[in-house]
């Protein structure tokens, strides 16, 4: 998993950590090998063999020294601060449009709950490169979602919801501790961050998906929905022009605007003429089509679009 | 004058029978009860870490997790509230405060002495909770689960909260005795350097001591009445609950260190027969420690769920204690400069003081920077950076005031070579203990875990090894003590040809410490030759 | 005893009045809705309150200087300790959990999938096994028998399936039910994330260790959605209703060619 | 007249005397860090459910409350009278002011009393034994939870401050002492004037909310 002394960087943020780690660790190393060596020098120049114990000079300080190592040692302070609230700045805003993934902590393990409602215990797969958001919440006692390869780690309370966003960049199973304790079983609440590629875990999720609709491939729940969607009303599956053009053989092939101007019917196009269907009218059809927006779920969307991609010539 | 001081036996011999001991108004007896009674939890606690580390020997587990979970937490709660905290104020300072000033007493000696037994009844309520079976909460009593959990924690809270009376009644009864007591010619300015440690102190126990008793009456109300204001399922706020618990318990850390460097501050400047180097500063850094300490709490809840604000304001405002604890460390190096360094046990221990509080000090600039503390919280990182500031510094500070002042509390000396021994195991023993305790934390390992992966393994041995050296050379040391009681040498009245008060006096000290007022020294370190 | 040649009995009395004038004000001031101020204006009554009593009652005034440095401290370390806690509780940034929406199968066949898995089969317990090293094995122990390393914690303790008792019934649908809702009011949580499949291998491979496994009842299968007989319910034929407004139709047509 | 004997490790009467003032008013900074410490508690409550305040501190009966402040208010005055008297060598006198101070401590516990077990009636009791849907707010079970731990310690400092009295009244009584030696009386005065000084506090921010 690790080397004796380095952990994987496993997440973007993780690298600039590590280097504030070193930095600290220098300033550290620095500042104590230089007492310890100003100690044992001390001891050996000025030991009682070597000096006369009545001759000691009477020195009752020296204020300039004082000030100039309190004012470098507050210089080094305020830079590890500000580096330090600059990362966790970045640690704490959340990406844009990340994936986000419930996680619960309960009395010795973790579920994580997907936006298509599936739901894993003690395991959390992610997608490559990809921002994730986790909303994370306990159902009982403080727990702490820990990934130490990530170099991240955020508090779980009960009744209140806390974040933590990562992008992981190194692929394979990360190991998940709780952090804060949480009673007998503390130290067996693990759990692995499984990261992937992210078309593998594409088709993790839709492979899931497809098995959760009890076996039916999109095309069928496609069929289905421009059935029960009223889609039949005014569009054939066939390429026999009712209200509005037939659906056969319609993807990928171009069409007329009504403003003269050709544009191929692609999934974008699909995907808009649902939402906004009068932002482009075909020409030769009445602008007629109602909008979508908010009777169709994404995924809905999506079962129809291969729907009609399905009808070929 | 010698002859005159045998007319007054000494505070040992002059009233015989344990009665005399039990209802004795003397600080120096009462002094020396404490030291007995907090050493003996010293070893009831380190035979817990002993404990705790037998178990995380190996991987696989050794003992059920609960008992392990009742392990480290009586470990770590009868380490702090029982041993850590009292000791040096209540037991070498109620001894030399007095004396160092050249009072008879402390100003209110039936109160030191009522502080002696609310201290004893709370440390046998926390002993009552260990019998009874033991709390598994961790010494932080985090809520809920503090709420939830089944084990003994009203008994221990309770303990805890007597325990903090007598903290704030010591602390009382000092800042009186040194404002109001001092002997004439005896100015805030030419007082040894332990007093001002103690002054500081007695500061942080009497803001600081009642804010844990309102937290620990909060949470024996919240499982009795069920008040719900740190408990999530009835509405209340367990982060309010940290809040409450770290605002006590960061001052007391520096409950903790600020006494060991007041010792460390006599044993350097009389084991290298210098002046302290900058009086004034290491005066003042004491007082701005203590000021300090009452901002920073929030640096132990970066990852609690606390606002970005806070997070913001309290690691800027952590960054601040490491200013006047650098001009310590700074000014007992310098201290050493031309010095005539003789290297007895009180000096040596006070050497790895400095070599051990350094490394505690630097590794808190790790957990106070905000983005690496997100990494290290709750590791292994943060264990080895209390232990090398709490054992490094209070208990090195300890050891090297116990025999530094050995022959003046006992009239007896403690063995030379063996005190060198013992020291050297010690020493050893803690550095391999938790330097490799650094590095598990560094590669992730989290707290409180009684079985851990594989991968962490090798360190964990180290660890444990390391801990076996530190109980040798404890037991050495305990041996070694008690024998000098009976067959010590006879001590002189200032064997290490001290400056301050304590060592003008027989040793031991009569029981009014001094036949007539005392000649003050224009300052008390007056080592070396002038201009 | 120096300072207590002149008579203070005089200023107890001034004190006392101004004491009740300002409660009887803050009672008053309090009924009246000045809207987010009163709370300012009921502590600046009650600081002046508070300060009379401290400084002529409690005589801190003309008292000795450390003593009202004392004093005063307190409050200033109280201030420390509420302005940092604020500064916690009130800028905690709000955080909302993610909305999950639920994919529906086609609840047609669901029936098909539970009639065709109930019965169980040499690979499904095979399959079953793995699954349940996974998400089971932690309380239920490797072997089945209860004794998983979290197990030390329950109580009760997680089922011994070599026991051969069942809690809610061995019958296969009823195990099935139980893994898909666990038991409420005991630590088995509800393992709704498994797929039918899953839940079924894994249902079969608990049950190959149980000396008692009866058979699926009426009432068992019904729990599934089963017919007695264990076939489906008929395959459901949902009327299709389109959800465009009919009429909305009909007057664009007429309103294109009259 | 039994006269008052110096310790011995104090040098003269005045330093004793400053010693235990400055003891005292130690004393009193942990006490009040002591209820800083729920103040703090309701502050944090208050700006999380500032609403719910207004709602559940409408059950308080603010007569009670308005009626309990003046008694304080009142026996305050006493003390300090009682305190000047025994300064003055008037022990007749500081004994009857001492009495009315405990009377009107008691006649404040009396109050409330009737304040307790009315709300315990109500139902309006701590978080976990609330039981009272008179008000709508889910979180009106915390305000009750502070007010009666508050109200509750501050009454407990209340019985404590009156066996402190009593316990002077009647060494005042005994003749211990004159204005030469009067510093337990001048304590006890100071911790009555404290716990009067909490509850200044205690009443607007229970009872005048809104």
């Amino acid at each position: 998993m690790f080397t004796f002394f380095e952990l994987p960087k496993a997440s973007t943020i993780a690298a600039s950590i590590d280097h504030l780690y070193d930095f600290v660790y220098w300033v550290s190393f620095v500042s104590f090998v230089g007492i310890v060596v100003a100690c044992l020098y001390f001891i050996f120049r000025y030991h009682r063999s070597r000096s006369d114990p009545n001759k000691t000079p009477y020195i009752e300080g020296h204020h300039l020294s004082e000030i100039i190592i309190s004012i470098i040692l507050f210089i080094v302070v305020m830079i590890i601060f500000a580096w330090g609230w600059i990362d966790y700045k970045k640690i704490i805003t959340t990406p844009l449009k990340p994936l986000e993934i419930n996680i619960t902590g309960k009395q010795w393990l973790w579920e994580t709950e997907y936006q298509n409602g599936r739901r894993l215990t003690n395991e959390l797969v992610v997608p490559l490169g990809q921002p994730v958001k986790l909303v994370m919440t306990s159902s009982d006692v403080l727990h702490s979602f820990f990934i130490p390869n990530f170099r991240l780690k955020q508090d779980v309370i009960p009744n209140q919801y806390t974040f933590l966003s990562f992008t992981a960049i190194k692929r394979g199973d990360h190991p998940v501790f709780c952090a804060e304790y949480c009673g007998t079983a503390h130290s067996k609440m693990l759990a692995t961050v499984k990261v992937m590629e992210p078309v593998d875990y594409q088709k993790w999720q839709q492979e899931w998906e497809f098995k959760q609709r009890g076996g039916t491939p999109l095309e069928e729940v496609g069929a289905s929905l421009f059935a029960s969607k009223g889609c039949i009303a005014c569009h054939t599956a066939t390429d026999q022009k009712l209200v509005g053009p037939g659906m056969q053989g319609i993807y990928d092939h171009d069409v007329e605007l009504v403003d003269g101007s050709k544009i191929k019917v692609d999934e974008n196009y699909l995907r808009e003429s649902l939402m906004e269907p009068q932002a482009k009218i075909v020409k030769g059809f009445a602008p007629v089509m109602p909008t979508f927006k908010g009777t169709l779920t994404d995924q809905e969307v999506g079962d129809l679009i291969s729907y009609i991609k399905s009808l070929e010539k | 004058m010698a002859h005159a001081e045998h007319a007054h036996a000494n505070y040992l011999e002059a009233k015989k029978g344990i009665w005399s001991w039990l209802v004795t108004l003397d600080h120096k007896r009462i002094g020396v009860m404490y030291l007995w009674t907090t050493l003996f939890f010293f070893v009831v606690g380190g035979l817990f870490s002993l404990g705790v580390r037998l178990e995380l020997l190996k991987p696989g587990p050794l003992f059920q997790p609960d008992t392990y979970n009742k392990m480290f937490t009586m470990h770590g709660a009868i380490m702090v509230f029982l041993f850590i905290i009292p000791i040096i104020p209540a037991a070498l300072g109620n001894f030399f405060l007095p004396i160092m000033i050249g009072a008879k007493d402390v100003a209110f000696p039936r109160l030191n002495l009522l502080s002696y037994y609310i201290f004893l009844v709370g440390s046998s309520l926390a002993v009552g909770a260990l019998i009874a079976g033991g709390v598994d909460t961790g010494w932080t009593f985090y809520t809920p689960y503090s709420i939830r959990s089944a084990s003994h924690v009203i008994l221990i809270t309770l303990g805890v909260f007597i325990n903090g009376f007598s903290g704030i009644l010591t602390g009382l009864n000092f800042m009186v005795t040194l404002h109001k007591l001092k002997a004439p010619g005896m100015t805030f300015f030419n007082m040894p350097l332990f007093l001002w440690s103690i002054y500081a102190t007695a500061i942080i126990q009497v803001l600081a001591t009642p804010v844990v008793g309102i937290t620990t009456f909060l949470l024996i109300l919240e499982r009795v009445l069920k008040i719900g204001i740190f408990d999530p399922a009835l509405g209340g706020d367990p982060i309010l609950f940290q809040h409450f618990f770290w605002f006590y318990s960061h001052p007391a850390v520096y409950i903790m260190i600020l006494p060991g460097m007041g010792i460390i501050s006599e044993v350097v400047t009389v084991f290298s027969r210098k002046h302290i180097f900058g009086y004034k500063a290491v005066a003042y850094s004491s007082l701005a420690i203590a000021f300090i300490s009452f901002l920073v709490w929030g640096h132990h809840m970066f990852v609690s769920g606390q606002s970005p604000l806070s997070n913001f304001l309290f690691s800027w405002l952590t960054m601040f204690v490491a200013v006047p604890t650098a001009i310590k460390v700074y000014n007992w190096t310098a201290t050493l400069y031309r010095g005539s360094i003789v290297l007895a046990t009180p000096m040596l221990y006070a050497l790895s003081f400095l070599f051990m509080f350094t490394i505690g000090g630097v590794t808190g600039l790790f957990l106070a920077a905000l983005s690496v503390d997100v990494h290290l919280h709750d590791t292994y990182f943060v264990v080895a950076h209390f232990h090398y500031t709490m054992m490094g510094g209070t208990v090195m500070g300890l050891l090297a005031g116990i025999h530094y002042w050995w022959p003046k509390m006992f009239g007896r000396m403690y063995p030379e070579l063996w005190g060198k021994i013992s020291c050297a195991f010690i020493f050893v023993g803690f550095n391999v203990t938790f330097l490799s305790q650094f590095i598990l934390g560094k590669l992730g390992m989290p707290r409180r875990y009684h079985d851990y992966f594989p991968e962490y393994a090798g360190w964990n041995m180290v660890s444990s090894i390391g801990s076996l050296f530190i109980g040798i050379g404890f037991l050495i040391m305990f041996i070694y003590l008690f024998w000098s009681l009976k067959r010590g040498a006879k001590a002189p009245a200032n064997p290490w040809d001290g400056k301050t008060l304590e060592w003008q006096i027989s040793s031991p000290p009569i029981e009014h410490n001094f036949t007539k007022v005392p000649a003050i020294p224009a300052s008390p370190y007056e080592y070396g030759v002038k201009g | 005893m120096s300072d207590h040649k002149h008579d203070h009995r005089k200023t107890y009395l001034n004190v006392w009045f101004i004491l009740m004038a300002l409660t009887v004000i803050t009672v008053v001031a309090a009924s009246i809705n000045f809207g987010k101020i009163n709370l300012f204006i009921a502590m600046a009554i009650a600081s002046v309150k508070a300060s009379l009593v401290i400084l002529y009652f409690m005589h801190l005034k003309g008292d000795a200087t450390l003593n009202q440095v004392v004093f005063l401290s307190a409050f200033g370390f109280l201030a420390v300790f509420v302005l940092l806690t604020l500064s916690d509780v009130i800028a905690r940034p709000p955080v909302a959990p993610v909305v999950v929406t639920k994919i529906q199968g086609i609840t047609g066949n669901q029936g098909v999938v539970m009639a065709r898995l109930r019965n169980s089969t040499p690979e499904q317990i095979q399959k079953g096994k793995a699954i349940y090293m996974a998400q089971c094995a932690t309380c239920h122990g490797e072997n089945a028998d209860g004794l998983g390393p979290a197990a030390v914690a329950f109580n009760p303790k997680p089922r011994d399936f070599k026991s051969g008792y069942w809690k809610l019934g061995g019958e296969p649908s009823r195990v099935y039910h139980t893994v898909e809702n666990g038991m409420p009011g005991t630590p088995m949580p509800a393992f709704k994330g498994l797929t039918p499949e899953d839940r079924w291998a894994v249902v079969h491979f608990i049950r190959s260790f149980s000396p008692n496994t009866p058979a699926d009842t009426r009432a068992t299968l019904a729990l599934i959605g089963l017919k007695p007989d264990g076939t489906p319910q008929s395959v459901s034929t949902e009327k299709v209703i389109p959800e465009l407004p009919v009429d909305f139709i009909i007057e664009q047509i007429v309103k294109e060619n009259p | 007249m039994s006269t008052h004997v110096i310790p011995h490790h104090f040098d003269n009467a005045e330093q004793a005397y400053q010693s235990s003032k400055l003891g005292f008013w130690l004393f009193l900074v942990s006490e009040i860090l002591l209820f800083g410490g729920l103040f703090v508690a309701y502050i944090v409550f208050r700006s999380l459910y500032p609403d719910m305040f207004h709602e559940a501190s409408g059950e308080l009966n603010r007569i009670m409350g308005g009626f309990n402040t003046i008694v304080l208010i009142c026996s305050s005055f006493t003390m300090a009278m009682g305190v000047n008297r025994v300064q003055h060598n008037d022990p007749k006198k500081a004994v009857m002011f001492l009495a009315i101070t405990i009377a009107f401590a008691a006649i404040f516990m009396v109050i409330k009393y009737f304040e307790y077990s009315h709300k315990i009636h109500l139902g309006l009791l701590p978080a976990g034994f609330y039981h009272y849907d008179g008000i709508t707010h889910p979180r009106a079970p915390l305000f009750f939870s502070l007010y009666f731990v508050m109200t509750g310690l501050h009454g407990v400092h209340v019985l404590v401050g009156m066996g402190l009295i009593t316990w002077v009244l009647l060494r005042v009584k005994r003749g211990d002492f004159s204005n030469q030696y009067y510093t337990p009386v001048e304590l006890v005065g100071l911790y009555w004037h404290l716990v009067d000084l909490i509850w200044i506090y205690l009443f607007p921010l229970m009872y005048l909310i809104g």
